[in-house]
């Protein structure tokens, strides 16, 4: 029995990470209608600079904002020269300038990092807590916490603020935002620096556990995509829920099938919720207009 | 009407087939030169020159075991430079970095052999070894393969330890503590999966059972699931093959959940990465490395000298230790070294010398016999490992 | 008597609202019909069902007779039904001319395996595009613009063109979606009379549209709608008259 | 009737013929030997890149998951010969139907779907692909990979020379090119742009669009199952790492930078894809002294350039450069050759 505590355990800390991934690519493809395939890399580029600013003498709780402002002062410098311009080109030559950012910004981290893995020591120190024989790591708690805490903020933030509903209005109709004199360029500049910190916040969050190297981005990226689609394009909860459930679905099958082919199958459900729901599983129903 | 038409066609004709031809052949100016100045530089001059080739994996994933590799051949090119060569023969380490891609090493090999390489010392992964075997042979060249592989070609020469070797050590661990019942977990690459299959024979002559088998994939970042399920097994030790990074997460993974029995590891793990990982969380983990990384608390010996030679060189140039993987490529040089000081300088004279006229060679990795097909040093070479305030520790046998 | 077109009982609710409502209709061959009504009175939500774009809650359309809802949009053509669309779907990036040969299509045989060896019916299939395709040019005397890019050409020529590719293959039967939006009366006036010509040829249409001097020039009978109920049938002058319309219209107090 | 094709789709043979000029003159030109292997791959990969140039830049349909077809085709082959020691032709043929089955059904299932989510259902496959290979390795090998693949004869002619192998793979390209563009000269041709313009507007048509999509989807897998064989027997050697979704993306950067709307334009971003890793790998070590470390940057920056500044891809780049030339030099011919031609017409 304790080891199916443990693969929920596993499940929902490795989900929360994918969950995190997902609000940042949500906040990114809603507003610009973009897929970024660079978003794994600002997770990468959160977590070695975190590394870095710790090992310069800042503390933990120093180093962590310092990283995610950098990730984030990147995510905007990219959108202004490279996102922003092409912005009507055709959906495939996005993907091609996103896998493109992709492989410069892996490469500036090759050069500035090299290639051995570093380690970030974990936010807080404590032994793993024993609960109904599964063993939690601290670090997940912390993680799941993060996740939770987020969740708070951005739901606020959408909801209550001025800029999170003019963010929101232009992701639903950019035009008719617009017209109602929401700038439009400064909303997708806002979402791109939104994701940027979020993608940071999550290579953060994860390199206590997994460490923190030049190509740590591409899988978790690819698994933040695949929680989005499967959580339901368009909003934030779902985005969670859709990054827990792949974890959730990843741990369980790697437990009771077999580990070999915990990947294949959690990408065996993604196509089958595709085939199936499109939009996603909490999505709502989008026609298209004749 | 007509005279035009037919204009307009030449006109078209004739740019589109400089356009394109100047694409190709601009590229072959790009990196056939490369090839060129090799060459040119080569004959002009008249004292004789030997290419050796080397093929690591700077970049990529397989980057972590390729690292010291690479500077142990930058340290011998200048070391060689300083002497002016071997008697008159100017050695040339030409090094290409494949990036943890077949098909790149595959490339790189035909650009040596083009470059004219009396050898080639190569390949960090096992996996890409056995993708530039067959132009070596093909090439009749002789390969030492720096990473396990078993292969009966004549002209190859294993200097990393064939598995068979790296397990004694782990089942002499084992039967001193008389664990019967083991855990085993490995990557899913090249290397990982050549553990098992070598391990279950020598195990089964002393009487220990492998219990519970998990794989992961070699750049996951998360093995939790597959050692909750290795718990439910309770074995009383588990051994684990693979290469860094992916051997840390385990181990880091391992304390984090709580297991208590010992953790034994490959050489793959054998490395500097490997201790960063597990800092400060690192007691009952042993792994299987080599003596060079102990040297100095090793008993009097001149096996113990001629690590510390090495070990000395490296870290003057690098303030950092030497591993394994850097040993191996340094015993590749000073094999094709020997070669070199007895006049051997073409491919076929080098593969007859080392076929026949070395017999036992003392490498740093361990003794060579070659007086057969050399499948790895013996295990002379190797010693289980401590980790003490990460450094580390000799384990008396 | 079997129709060309007929519509039994032809209902369709989204969630609470009902935007047709029990809606019987019939077309004769060679009949003009058009379809009228205030905005929101399920017009094109009809004309979407008609068409198979859109399956109806209840009730069916039948074409000769036989059951058309249900079917898939690519069989309605070999059936000879064609249809333009509200907001313009032509091929921007192909050329006037390849526009109207893709009209032509249902009637070549080429497959990718035959046009891959460049068999003859490929050749064939060519030619019998091309000249099909220069005839539907010269009627609807688009030629001087054979070679332009369709995204290129103003609305009014756009528009011309897709009607031209909607008729290219000689379909019974035309379904035109506001055929006239957005076309200044010189433009709808040759619109109108491409229309005519085909009527002369035998050629049926059903169409939705708000100019109601077209829709009285050019229909032979008018079908009215207000909030998804059929309020309203017959020739345009009795339905000039008819209290009904007018009051759905122009509101209570001009009847 | 013959003129019309030229003007309804710009002429066939005369690139075809500097094409193939330039594939039989290289060979003298080339320095050293090492640079036919890097034509070789280069001429393996267009036929993957003049599929995906026909499934991407005609009917707009984009896949990040070819490496798996390249990857059946690969295993097929190498299994058959490697393990059943089957011919390598009658092999290739079982390769082509078994990746044409299989892409038929993937295709029928992902085709539905557009943009982003068929690109993430198109890797998805690709990762379940390279998966399974990793894990049938009482066949495949598994991540030992698959050893001693033999090399190819034709008509007791080795293939194993570089040479002869050079040739054998180019001449395929060459029908391959044939082969597409004769489909992209025909009425499919025009079917595939429709679809890519407007689905609805040609489902009106008549056109059953999902079985096109899906035919030029299996297509397109056919030329990457095929460029898979060759690999096979050229390297003799295969492992699951060269079938991942990294060589995916590559694929597609290749289409995309060298241009994704004309055949010719897969063909030309390959091979400058492939130089520029060795013109980097060159520059970077005989001026700066640094080694593979600053490949990637170069690589994505320029990625990112060619994308944003031209769009329609490098061919597009030498097409407006020939026809800047061209209508330079006969500006006025040009106006008077025009007005005649509307003449005759109206």
């Amino acid at each position: 029995m304790d080891s199916m505590v443990q693969y929920l355990v596993t499940g929902l800390t490795v989900g929360s990470i994918y969950a995190l991934m997902a609000i940042g690519f949500v906040a990114i493809y809603n507003i610009t209608g973009i897929l970024n395939f660079a978003q794994g890399e600002f997770a990468m580029i959160g977590a070695l600079s975190c590394v870095s600013f710790v090992n310069w003498g800042l503390p933990m709780v120093a180093a962590i904002p310092a990283a995610v402002m950098l990730t984030a002062l990147i995510g905007f410098i990219i959108e202004r020269t490279a996102i922003f311009p092409v912005r009507n080109r055709s959906v495939i030559t996005l993907i091609v300038i996103t896998i493109g950012l992709s492989t410069f910004i892996k490469g500036i981290g090759l050069i500035i990092w090299g290639t051995s893995p570093h380690t970030l020591q974990p936010v807080v120190k404590a032994e793993p807590i024993k609960l109904f024989g599964a063993v939690i790591n601290p670090q997940s708690l912390f993680i799941f916490l993060t996740v939770l805490v987020l969740l708070v903020i951005l739901y606020v933030f959408f909801d209550k603020t001025f800029i999170g509903s003019a963010l929101k209005a232009s992701e639903k109709n950019p035009r008719a935002a617009s017209l109602m004199g929401i700038n439009t360029s400064s909303m997708s500049a806002l979402s791109f620096t939104l994701a940027a910190a979020l993608g940071a916040i999550a290579g953060i969050m994860i390199a206590p556990l997994t460490d923190a190297t030049y190509e740590m981005g591409f899988l978790i990226g690819l698994k933040g995509f695949v929680a989005m689609v499967i959580g339901g394009v368009n909003n934030i909860p779902g985005a969670v829920v859709g990054g827990l459930l792949l974890g959730v679905i990843e741990s369980f099958s790697g437990g009771l099938i077999s580990t070999f082919y915990s990947d294949a199958i959690a990408f065996g459900i993604l196509l089958l919720i595709l085939f199936f729901k499109p939009t996603g599983l909490f999505s709502k129903a989008a026609g298209e207009r004749v | 009407m007509r005279v035009i038409g037919f204009m307009k066609k030449t006109v078209k004709k004739r740019l589109w087939f400089t356009l394109l031809a100047a694409v190709f052949l601009f590229g072959m100016a790009g990196c056939g030169g490369q090839g060129a100045t090799q060459t040119s530089g080569g004959s002009n001059n008249k004292e004789k020159i030997v290419k050796i080739g080397v093929i690591i994996a700077e970049t990529g994933p397989a980057s972590t075991l390729g690292h010291t590799q690479v500077n142990t051949v930058k340290l011998m090119q200048k070391q060689l430079d300083q002497q002016g060569g071997i008697n008159g023969t100017k050695v040339q380490l030409i090094m290409q970095d494949y990036e943890t891609n077949d098909t790149k090493a595959v490339i790189a090999m035909d650009k040596l052999i083009s470059q004219g390489v009396a050898a080639v010392i190569g390949a960090t992964q096992t996996s890409t070894t056995m993708a530039i075997l067959p132009k070596a042979v093909q090439a009749n060249i002789p390969l030492l393969t720096i990473a396990p592989v078993t292969t009966d070609k004549e002209n190859v020469y294993a200097l990393a330890h064939s598995s068979t070797t790296v397990i004694s050590p782990i089942v002499e661990y084992l039967v001193k503590h008389n664990i019967k019942k083991v855990a085993w977990m490995n990557a899913r690459d090249a290397f990982g999966v050549i553990g098992l299959p070598a391990f279950k024979e020598l195990a089964k002559q002393n009487g220990i059972e492998v219990v519970a088998h998990e794989e992961f994939d070699a750049t996951a970042s998360d093995m939790t699931v597959q050692l909750t399920n290795i718990r439910k097994a309770n074995p009383e030790a588990l051994i684990v093959w693979s290469r860094t990074p992916g051997a840390g997460i385990v181990a880091r993974n391992f304390k984090s959940l709580g297991f208590t029995i010992p953790m034994l590891q490959s050489t793959a793990a054998a490395n500097k990465g490997f201790i960063e990982q597990v800092q400060g969380n690192s007691d009952n983990i042993f792994v299987v490395g080599s003596k060079l990384s102990v040297a100095d608390q090793l008993p009097e010996s001149d096996q113990k000298k001629r690590l510390l030679a090495f070990r000395d060189l490296y870290a003057k140039e690098y303030g950092e230790e030497p591993d394994l993987f850097a040993a191996h490529v340094y015993d590749g040089i000073q094999l094709l070294i020997e070669a070199v000081k007895a006049g051997k300088t073409t491919a076929n004279d080098i593969r007859n010398f080392l076929n026949n006229e070395i017999g036992e060679y003392p490498a740093v990795a361990g003794t060579l016999d070659l007086t057969k097909p050399l499948n790895g040093p013996k295990a002379d070479g190797l010693t289980v490992l401590r980790i003490e305030n990460n450094q580390w520790k000799y384990q008396q046998q | 008597m079997t129709y060309l077109l007929e519509g039994k009982q032809v209902t369709k609710k989204f969630g609470g609202i009902t935007a047709v409502d029990g809606v019987d209709f019939h077309l004769k061959q060679g009949e003009i019909v058009a379809i009228i009504g205030p905005n929101g009175a399920g017009k094109t939500t009809l004309f979407n069902i008609i068409s198979c774009f859109l399956p109806p809650t209840s009730g069916e359309v039948l074409y000769k007779g036989e059951r058309l809802t249900g079917r898939k949009i690519f069989e309605l053509a070999r059936l000879g039904i064609s249809r333009t669309f509200q907001n313009l779907q032509i091929f921007n990036n192909m050329t006037v001319l390849e526009n109207i040969m893709m009209g032509v299509h249902i009637k070549l045989r080429t497959n990718v395996f035959s046009a891959g060896f460049r068999l003859p019916v490929v050749k064939r299939d060519e030619e019998l595009a091309y000249k099909q395709a220069l005839d539907v040019l010269e009627m609807m005397e688009l030629k001087p613009f054979i070679n332009e890019k369709a995204g290129n050409l103003s609305y009014g020529l756009q528009k011309q063109l897709e009607f031209a590719r909607a008729m290219a293959y000689d379909p019974t039967l035309i379904l035109l979606d506001e055929p006239m939006a957005g076309l200044n009366d010189a433009e709808t006036n040759q619109m109108a009379g491409y229309i005519k010509e085909l009527k002369k040829k035998g050629r049926s249409f059903l169409f939705v549209e708000h100019k109601m001097a077209t829709v009285m020039e050019l229909a032979d009978r008018i079908i009215v709608m207000d909030f998804g109920k059929k309020i309203a049938e017959g020739t345009p002058d009795e339905i000039a008259r008819n209290e009904q319309v007018i009051r759905a219209y122009l509101g209570e107090e001009a009847v | 009737m013959r003129r019309f094709n030229g003007v309804l789709h710009g002429q066939l043979w005369r690139p075809l013929l500097v094409l193939a000029a330039i594939v039989l003159l290289l060979p003298w030109f080339i320095p050293t030997p090492y640079i036919f292997t890097i034509l070789i791959l280069i001429g393996i990969y267009s036929l993957i890149t003049i599929g995906l140039s026909l499934l991407l830049g005609y009917a707009g349909q984009i896949s990040l998951g070819h490496a798996a077809f390249f990857g059946i085709g690969a295993y097929v082959s190498g299994i058959l010969t490697a393990k059943y020691a089957i011919s390598p032709w009658l092999a290739m043929v079982i390769g082509v139907i078994v990746t044409w089955v299989i892409s038929y059904a993937v295709g029928m299932a992902i085709l539905r779907l557009k943009g982003h989510f068929l690109a993430l259902a198109t890797m998805a496959v690709n990762i379940i692909f390279y998966i399974l290979i990793l894990g049938l390795d009482e066949w495949t090998g598994g991540a030992s990979g698959l050893v001693g693949i033999p090399g190819l004869s034709l008509f007791q002619l080795n293939l194993g020379q570089p040479l002869y192998f050079y040739f054998f793979v180019w001449s395929i390209v060459l029908v391959v090119i044939v082969f597409s563009t004769n489909i992209v000269r025909s009425s499919i041709g025009r079917v595939l742009r429709s679809i890519h313009d407007s689905e609805i507007a040609t489902e009106m048509l008549g056109v059953n669009v999902a079985k096109y999509k899906v035919a030029i989807f299996s297509l397109s897998a056919v030329y990457a199952s095929l460029a898979g064989s060759l690999y096979a027997h050229f390297i003799s050697f295969i492992a699951p790492p060269s079938f991942y979704i990294t060589f995916s993306i590559l694929l597609l950067v290749m289409v995309m930078v060298g241009g994704v709307h004309s055949i010719w334009g897969a063909v030309l971003g390959t091979a400058i894809i492939m130089f520029l890793n060795e013109w980097i790998r060159y520059i970077g070590q005989t001026y700066f002294q640094i080694s593979g470390q600053v490949e990637i940057v170069v690589y994505g920056f320029i990625i990112i350039v060619v994308m944003m500044f031209m769009p329609k891809g490098l061919v597009d780049v030498f097409e407006r450069l020939w026809r800047k030339i061209a209508s330079a030099r006969i500006k006025e011919v040009e106006k008077r050759k025009i007005a005649a031609e509307r003449g005759d017409l109206a």
